[in-house]
Order: C-alpha cells, then structure tokens, then sequence
C-alpha cells in the first residue's frame, strides 16, 4: 500500500518535471535555422561533387587526360575524352562528363589524381526534377564559372 | 430579442466558434510544439503563419472524397459528423458569460455527459466502417478507454453536482461568485481533496477526447492514424475539427466546474453588456490557458501505454474519486455552516 | 463487406501487416503479425525490401572501391562500418597503422556511436509518442554532424578510413570544438534523464517489457546492447580490444533485467562512456603521420580466410575476408549485427501486446539497410 | 582455457568418424585417377582442360596441411589469431555439422554467422559457421564443403535459432539447402527469385 502511494507521488512529481523542463524551453530561443531564407558555409573539407581546377595562367583544366580517376571510380560516373593537339605538351582534355546519379562522393576520382586537376565543390543546393540535371559537363562548368 | 431569433444567432456563433478555434487551434498547437522543440512552427502563410490554417483548410477541401473499398458507406460518412455534430451540440449550453448562453438549461450538464458519449460512438463507427484492421483496432481501444474513463469523471461531476445542488452550468459559476478563493479549486473547506478532484477531472477529459498521453486511438507510431486512417480530406477534417472542438469542451466543462466560469479573480462585475465582455473575457482567458496546458502536455509526454491507462483509471482515479466524493459528503453534513 | 469481415467465424486470429510503410519500422521492413485482437500470436519479420547485394558488390571492385559502400549499410554509425571493413583489410594484407591514426578512428567511431545512439534516443521515445524529446536529440547530434563534416566532408555517409589510417587529419578547432561538445552534453544528459528517463508513462512502457533472456541472446547470436542489456557482458573492445581501445578506461554498462528498459539505459550510459574514451583519446593523442609512410597503393592481400569484428553501435560488426590473392576480395562477408538482433523479435513478441511489441522492437534500435545490406 | 577445452571436445569428434573422413578423401583420389586417366589416353577435350588445375590444387592444399601439423586430425587447426582473426578453424564433413554444433551450444558459444563461398574451380560450395563466446575470447569457424552440384547440408537451426536466418539467407545466395529447416524461403531475395547472386556463375 505504501508502495502504491509513493509511485503515485513520485509518478505524479515526475510528469510536473517533465512539464518544467518543456515549459522552460518554450520560453527559450529556436535552434533552427530557416534554410532557404539562411545558408549554411559549408566547411572547407565539404565533399560535394568534383570539379576542375584551372591552370591558373591559362584558366584551362589541369587535367592531363591520364584516367585515374575514371578507373579508380567504384560507380563508373565520370567519362572523359582528350586529344593530342599541336603545341601542346600531352593531351587535352575535351570532355569531361560526371554522372552525378550514380555518384556516391567517396573521393576515390580525387585521391587518384596525382595532378591534383579535380576537387570537392562546395554545392549543394543540387535538387532538380529530372535526370539529365545530375549529368554534369565539368568543362562546361568550369568556363562558366570563370 | 426573440428567442428563436436568438437561438439561430447563437447556432451561427457557436459553428463559427467551433470551426474557427479547430482552425486556430491547430496554428497554436503548431506553433506550441515549434516552441517547445526549439523551432519557429508555420511561419510562411501570412504574419507568423497565421494564415496556415485557411491554406491546411483549402487543402483539405479540394483532396478527393474517395472511399476506400470494402469500406461500409453509411457508417463511413456518418461517422464524422457524429464526432462533429455532438460537440457543436454541447457548445450550447456553455455559458460564455452570465447572460452569454445560448440556452440556460436546467440539467446542462447531463446534457453535455449525453452528447460527450455520442463522439465515441461516431469514433467506433468510423473505425469499423473504414474496414482497416488499425482502425479497428484503434476503435476498440478507444470505446474501453472512454467507459474506464467516463466513471471517474462522472463521480467527480456528481461530487461537484452535490456541493452546488444543481445541473445548471451557470447556476455552478454563479456559486463560485466572489474572490479567486471562492472556486471550487480552492475550496477546502468543502473537500480537502479538491485540487486532487480537478485534477482527476482534467485528466479524464484529456482521456474522453483522446488527447496525448492518452491518444491510443490516433496512436500515430503504432496505428499509423488510428481510426482516422482511411479518411481523406475533409473526412478527416471534420473529424479534427470535431476533436478539437471535444477539447474545447472538455477545458470548458473544467473552467466551469473548477475554475470559477466567466467569474473574475476579483469581486468585480461591471452590469450590462461591459459586464457581458468582461465575463467572456475571463472566461476565454482561463479556457485558453488550460487549452495550453493541454498543447503542453501532448509536446511533452510519450504516449500511456493502454492497459496502463486503464490501470490508472480503475486502480487509482476511481477508488479516490469515490473517496473524494464520500469526503465531501461528510464535509458537507458535519460542516454544514460552511 | 470485405474480406476481413468475411473470414471464416471459426478463426479467431487475423494478420496485420505491419509495414512495409509503418511509422514504427523506421525504414522499409514489413512484420507479419498473427494477431488475436490486439495479442500478438506470431510474428514473421520479412526482409529484403532494400537489398543491394553489398557482398557481391564487393566481389566485384578492388578493395579501395568497396569504401564507399560500408558507409551505406548502417549509415547511422558509418564510421564503425568503415573501421571494421578496413580493419579486416588491413589483417588480411598486414598493414601496419600509425598510432595517430588509429586515436583518430577511435574518437571519430566514438563521436558516432553518440550521434547514432541520440538519434535512437530520440527515435525510440518517437516510438512511443513522446515526439519532442527526437529534436532535443537531434539539437544534439547536429554539433557531432558538424564536428564530423570538418573532418571527413560529409555528414551521415562518411568514407573517413583507408588502408592503413585516416583521409584528413584533424585540427586545433575539432579539438576544442570536440571539448565542448562533450561539456554541452554532459549538461543535457540530466535533462533527458529527467524528462524521459525518469518519466513514469516511460518506465510504465518499458520496464518488464520484450524481456529477452540471456540464453535466448546467445541462442540468436544478439550482440551489442541487447546482450548486455540481458545481463551478458560483451562488447567487442573490451572482449577482443582492436585499434587502440586497450588503451582507454571505460566501462561496459550491464543491466541484468533484460527487459526493454534495460536496453534503453545501456545505451543512454554507453553515451556516457563514450564520451570518456573521446576525452582520454583527445589527451593522449599522439603526434604524427596519419597514413604509413610507405602510402598503400595496391591491395593485394594472401590467399586465405580473415575475419575481424568492431564493436559497432547496434552490436558486434563482423567482415569475413576470402581472398584469393588478387585485388578484389573473392568472398566478403558482412555480418552485422541488427540482422541477429532483429531475428529474435519473433520469438520475443509472442503474446505482447501490439504497442509493447513495439516498444520491443524500438529498443532492439533497428536500421534496415543494414539488415538488409 | 576454453579453447583447449573445446579444441579437444571437437577431437573427439573427429575420432568417432575416423573412418568417415578417409573415405571422401579415398573417393577424391579415385575421381582424380578417373579425370587424369582420360588425359594420359586422348588428348585433352577444352572442358578437361579447364577442371585440369582443380584436382592438382586439391592435392596441394592437402599436402600443406599435412606439412604442416601432420600429428592433428585433418581439418582442425589452431589458428594464429593475430594474423587470421579466429583462433580454431574446423573442417568438417557436412553430416558432422549438426554434432559439433551441439557441443559448442554445450559450452555456451553464440552464433556470429553462417555464410557460403563457391569454389567454383573446385566445384565445390564452402558452408562456413561462426562461432564466439560471450565471456571469454574463442573464435571457433566450422566449414564444410559440399558438393556443387548438389548442395546439401543438414539445418542447426533447431540449436541455435539464430542460425534460421543465417541459413536462408545462405540458401538465397548459394542456394545450399539445408534439410530439415523449417521455412527456407528466400529472406533478403524477393519471395519469387529462383537465382543465388553469390554464385561465381551468376550473371545479372
């Protein structure tokens, strides 16, 4: 019989407890941010999808065309194609395609480069309604972006 | 005024009331939780979302009416509006303010027992009718949970029915005219067990219209919806509006029977249609708060599990509503000159 | 009517399913129930529903390539799965890890293991309605996701391990930003103690309830708080210390009930624990590389079988390593833990009722994809 | 402590069918006379060609172990644990399973997990069970093999439930059928699939 009162006290002293603690919080400022209206910096380690880096003098793509990248890739998304042009010491690179769809950001393509030609970009505001968006021409971008 | 004039009037106001605070309700309940969990809540529609309950409305009216096969028709569409229809109903006999009452009837609160009783069986009707096996089950829950909790609440009512010797709502504010102190809450003197009284009434009404901790008949993680689970649109929302206006209910019944009514903190009346505000105003006041305390408690508390619910009702709120109710009896005789 | 109402009058049961799609399965698992009105007669978890065939995924890349893919399996503590599948790699070809940077796998799977068992915190009391102590959690678990995207770059999925150490190293502002963080949760954690733990409705929930015993534990092979919350005492870094774990003083909560409330706190004190083993790593933490000297360029493991085992959040993540000598894994095994723990349910939740099946199955912290794999 | 204990406890099973082993091993020899017979007589068709390497291989992996702890009974070797993650790795016929099942149950071991390998150029499939102890560290691996064609092995889930599971799920991606287990539906496969994804034949 004791033991049925002393839960019903403690019982009914905890739910005022737990009633305290949301009440103080409602009272408190919101933790959230309003994500379209805010953005967030994303941090400098980001791995978005890749990217190319441009020569600095010539604003073309550090790529040498060499493959790594394309074999070192678990979900084959990236293609690319070079050239040999006159002038030009090694290849140059003309098409540089990331399938995003199947893409699953691990850094392989990025750890294999040894001409340290691809990066993470820091996108992510990346939703689109069809499926032909994630198919990203990486030349396309990178003349764009310049 | 004539009095069929008045009372159509006041059928207005009262479906006005009722579907507004079901709206409204909804935005605080919203916005409640986005404060209690530390977020804003509905802030795009309009000032502060304000006009997020017209949007969740058009919404719901232009979803598809469909009704979902094997389902039973009749008692599929009739459900709603028996949850809908019988918490309207109640609402006229509220007395907002002294002379703000529809209908100033003599056994008021038999009358909205009466009606509270319907509102299960439009749950259980709609739960069958909808031929899904969590909505039966929902059902079955919610007519046990309604019987285990309908007694405590009513040998609560009776005590209170006994301390002021009538069944008029206004007649049970009026007995509580004067300071704060003079509401039953307060009144000690007339059973120590009072606070304990109120406490298991609004703990009852909480269980009567299937409000957390107490919502194993929506059970949203367990029944995905409950009874509710196979009804579109404005099935549903009728069913929501009906549930809150239930709430609505239960906290004015509270606000009545414990809390003084339309009577002020103060022993000050203003006469005429000043006093006709003034009652409505702490009248609104003291039924919205408890209406937040009611948000409160669903944002704060996991779910009851269900014979645990009907443990607390017959293994605690019976034996010591009853014991309450023979308190106040002997109170009441040995005391009389209180 | 219909065919529910249109059974033979003689049977007294019926199925529910519950799932594919159900709020309380948290992913896509379905659980047929024989039901007689709301007592559990018999339950058949069924599986499958998001398979992908890791395994064999793994017979077909090179060992760097399958990486990305333990990251997805139990993405709610990746990092564990990173560390057991690199582990048993780097056993099978002998590769050696600096002491760095086996101290920041550690801290890092630590940091996870509390974000994933605040996330089944939260979760669980979703389970059984309470819904905002889930955004207190998940307050929370936000500063470990940001402390863990500076230092991996992503922030559920991570591919942090390599053979043979980590990706990044980690700077001054993880350490301080790791210190206050485990300030900050050493402040909430009496708040969820009293708003949830100590809550009556929640002991009414739990206590007593889905007991599994000890010898039922050992018959299903359970593993990780649901052993120990049956009174068995083992956990992976204590039983077999890998990495550095041997390094550390921290305890192993036990609880002997076995009951779904035994689970809840086992968990709620592993956090606890966990975040000693941070600090003690973060004061020890040794100055050096963080990949061999010798960079591991190809894998190239010897014939023959190796298994490893790491403790992950959910129970003991084993990876059975057949290789045949070339630079794909010819066999790989993924043993993971919830896919023992879950095949218990059936047996566990004959004759509950539905609410505290479920209750049952929260506290087993279920994640689909990795049973599935 | 326990793993001499257990080590010696499976021995003993390894005594009672001292015959039994020598016996496939016999069968082995004969098959591998009767495939090199026709190689010696013609020359060799594309097909013979191809199971050529097995039967030598076979006769290697044998002869290394014999090297190597000629006193222990074939197919139980202690393992170093550093190096290979368990501590005692059990070759056993698969009508052996069931027994050596039961006395590691005897001695409280949990079941970790039930897997397959197809050695295809072998043609042969590999049951492997896995096997840990909850309070002191013993990793016991129990293998058999069996032959490919017809894969059959008989069901421990009746010891160790947990092991139903790990047993269907070994049947959808191996296809291995273990007799007398209750339900061996596919699991993780769709209920409908008639294929084994692990199968090194098994093309999409």
């Amino acid at each position: 019989m004791s033991g049925y009162f002393k839960e019903l006290i403690s019982g009914t002293k905890s739910l005022f407890i737990g009633l305290g603690i949301t009440g103080k919080y409602f009272f408190e400022p919101v933790v959230t941010m309003q994500y379209p209206m805010e953005h967030v910096e994303m941090t400098p380690r980001f791995r978005g999808h890749i990217e190319l880096i441009p020569d600095e003098e010539t604003g073309e793509p550090k790529c040498v065309v060499c493959g790594m990248c394309q074999k070192g890739c678990p979900s084959k998304c990236i293609s690319l194609e070079g050239e040999k042009r006159e002038g030009v010491k090694g290849k140059v690179l003309t098409k540089y395609i990331l399938n995003f769809t199947t893409c699953s950001l691990c850094g392989q393509c990025v750890e294999s480069c040894k001409f340290g030609a691809i990066r993470f970009s820091k996108d992510y505001n990346l939703a689109g309604p069809r499926k032909e968006d994630f198919i990203f021409d990486l030349i396309k971008r990178l003349k764009e972006k310049s | 005024m004539p009095e069929p004039f008045r009372v159509i009037l006041f059928i207005i106001f009262v479906m006005a009331f009722a579907g507004l605070n079901a709206a409204y309700l909804v935005w605080c309940e919203r916005k409640g939780a986005g404060h209690i969990q530390r977020r804003i809540g509905p802030k795009e529609v309009g000032p502060f979302g304000l006009l997020q309950p017209i949007a969740d409305g058009i919404k719901l009216m232009t979803k598809q009416l469909f009704l979902p096969k094997g389902a039973d028709p009749l008692l599929f569409m009739a459900a709603p509006l028996m949850v809908m229809v019988p918490a309207i109903m109640s609402f006229m006999v509220i007395p907002f303010s002294e002379t703000f009452v529809a209908r100033e009837v003599n056994i008021g609160l038999l009358m909205i027992f009466a009606f509270a009783s319907v509102n299960v069986l439009g749950l259980l009707l709609g739960g069958w009718g909808s031929g899904n096996k969590y909505a039966v089950i929902a059902a079955a829950r919610c007519v046990s949970q309604n019987i285990a909790y309908e007694i405590p609440m009513l040998v609560t009512t009776i005590t209170m029915v006994m301390v002021t010797n009538t069944m008029n709502l206004n007649e049970i504010v009026r007995a509580q005219a004067g300071w704060f102190f003079h509401w039953h809450i307060f009144r000690l003197d007339i059973s120590l067990l009072m606070p304990v009284a109120f406490l298991i009434f609004f703990v009852c009404s909480l269980a009567e219209t299937n409000r957390a901790p107490f919502d194993m008949a929506e059970a949203e993680s367990e029944l995905i919806a409950g009874a509710y689970t196979e009804y579109p649109g404005m099935g549903f929302g009728v069913f929501f509006m009906g549930e809150y206006a239930n709430i609505v209910i239960g906290c004015a019944l509270s606000v009545i029977l414990f809390l003084g009514g339309w009577q002020s903190p103060i022993p000050f009346h203003p006469v005429g249609f000043l006093g006709v505000i003034w009652g409505l105003f702490w009248f609104l006041t003291k039924l919205y708060a408890l209406i937040f305390t009611v948000i409160w408690i669903r944002w704060t508390y996991p779910r009851t599990q269900f014979y645990e619910l009907l443990n607390l009702s017959w293994k605690v709120l019976i034996p010591i509503s009853l014991f309450n109710l023979i308190l106040t009896a002997l109170q009441i005789k040995i005391f009389p000159w209180l | 009517m219909n065919g529910l109402f249109q059974q033979d009058v003689n049977q007294e049961t019926f199925i529910l399913n519950l799932g594919p799609q159900h709020p309380a399965t948290h992913g896509v698992l379905r659980v047929k129930l024989e039901m007689d009105g709301e007592y559990i007669v018999d339950a058949e978890p069924v599986l499958g529903y998001i398979h992908r065939m890791h395994e064999k995924m793994g017979e077909n890349r090179t060992w760097a390539q399958f990486l990305p893919n333990c990251g997805r399996m139990d993405y709610l503590s990746a990092l564990s799965y990173n560390h057991g599948y690199v582990a048993a790699v780097e056993r099978a070809a002998g590769i050696e890890v600096p002491e760095r940077a086996e101290y920041l796998r550690v801290i890092t799977v630590e940091l996870n293991r509390i974000s994933s068992h605040l996330l089944w915190f939260g979760a669980f009391v979703l389970d059984l309605g309470g819904f905002t102590p889930l955004l207190y959690a998940f307050d929370d678990r936000e500063q470990i996701l940001d402390l863990l995207e500076s230092v991996t770059g992503s922030r559920l999925t991570y591919c942090y391990f390599r053979f043979g150490g980590v990706y990044n190293d980690i700077d001054d502002s993880f350490i301080t930003g790791t210190r206050e963080f485990i300030k900050r949760l050493r402040k909430r954690m009496p708040m969820y103690d009293a708003l949830v733990t100590k809550n009556i409705i929640l002991i009414k929930r739990l206590k007593d309830i889905g007991p599994i015993s000890k010898d039922m534990a050992r018959r299903y092979g359970a593993t990780g708080p649901v052993a120990r919350g049956s009174g068995i005492d083992f956990d992976v870094r204590k039983h077999e210390p890998y990495s550095v774990y041997s390094e550390f003083d921290f305890d192993i909560p036990v609880y002997e009930e076995g009951d779904s409330m035994a689970r809840y706190m086992v968990r709620m004190d592993e956090i606890e624990q966990s975040m000693r083993i941070i600090e003690q790593a973060l004061d020890k933490l040794p100055e050096g590389e963080i990949q061999p000297k010798k960079a591991v360029k190809l894998v190239k493991p010897e014939k023959g079988d190796y298994y490893h085992a790491v403790e992950a959040a959910r129970g003991s993540f084993g990876v059975r390593i057949v290789s045949d000598g070339t630079n794909s894994a010819y066999r790989l095994k993924l043993r993971s833990p919830t896919y023992s723990n879950l095949s218990l349910f059936g047996e566990a939740s004959r004759g509950m009722l539905l609410p505290d099946a479920l209750a049952l199955m929260g506290s087993l912290d279920l994640v689909i994809p990795e049973i599935d794999r | 402590m326990l793993l001499a204990k257990i080590k010696e406890a499976l021995n003993s099973l390894y005594e009672d069918i001292q015959e039994v082993p020598e016996a496939p091993a016999a069968a082995e020899a004969e098959v591998a006379a009767a495939e090199t017979a026709p190689e010696t007589e013609t020359a060799p068709a594309p097909e013979a060609q191809a199971e050529e390497g097995e039967p030598a291989a076979g006769e290697g992996e044998a002869e290394t172990e014999e090297a190597e702890e000629p006193a222990a009974p074939p197919g139980l070797k202690e393992t170093d644990y550093k190096a290979k993650g368990y501590h005692l790795d059990v070759d056993l016929p698969p009508e052996k399973v069931v027994a050596a099942a039961e006395i590691l149950n005897r001695e409280n071991f949990f079941i970790e997990a039930i897997t397959g390998v197809d050695w295809i150029d072998d043609q042969q499939l590999e049951v492997v069970y896995d096997f840990n102890h909850f309070d002191e560290l013993c990793r016991v691996v129990i293998r058999s093999r069996l032959d490919r064609s017809n894969p059959e092995i008989p069901t421990i889930s009746h010891i160790y439930q947990g092991a139903n599971w790990h047993e269907r799920e070994t049947h959808d991606f191996f296809g291995i059928t273990f007799t007398g287990h209750p339900n061996l539906e596919p699991l993780l496969l769709p209920e409908d699939a008639d294929f084994h994804p692990l199968l090194k034949d098994f093309k999409a």
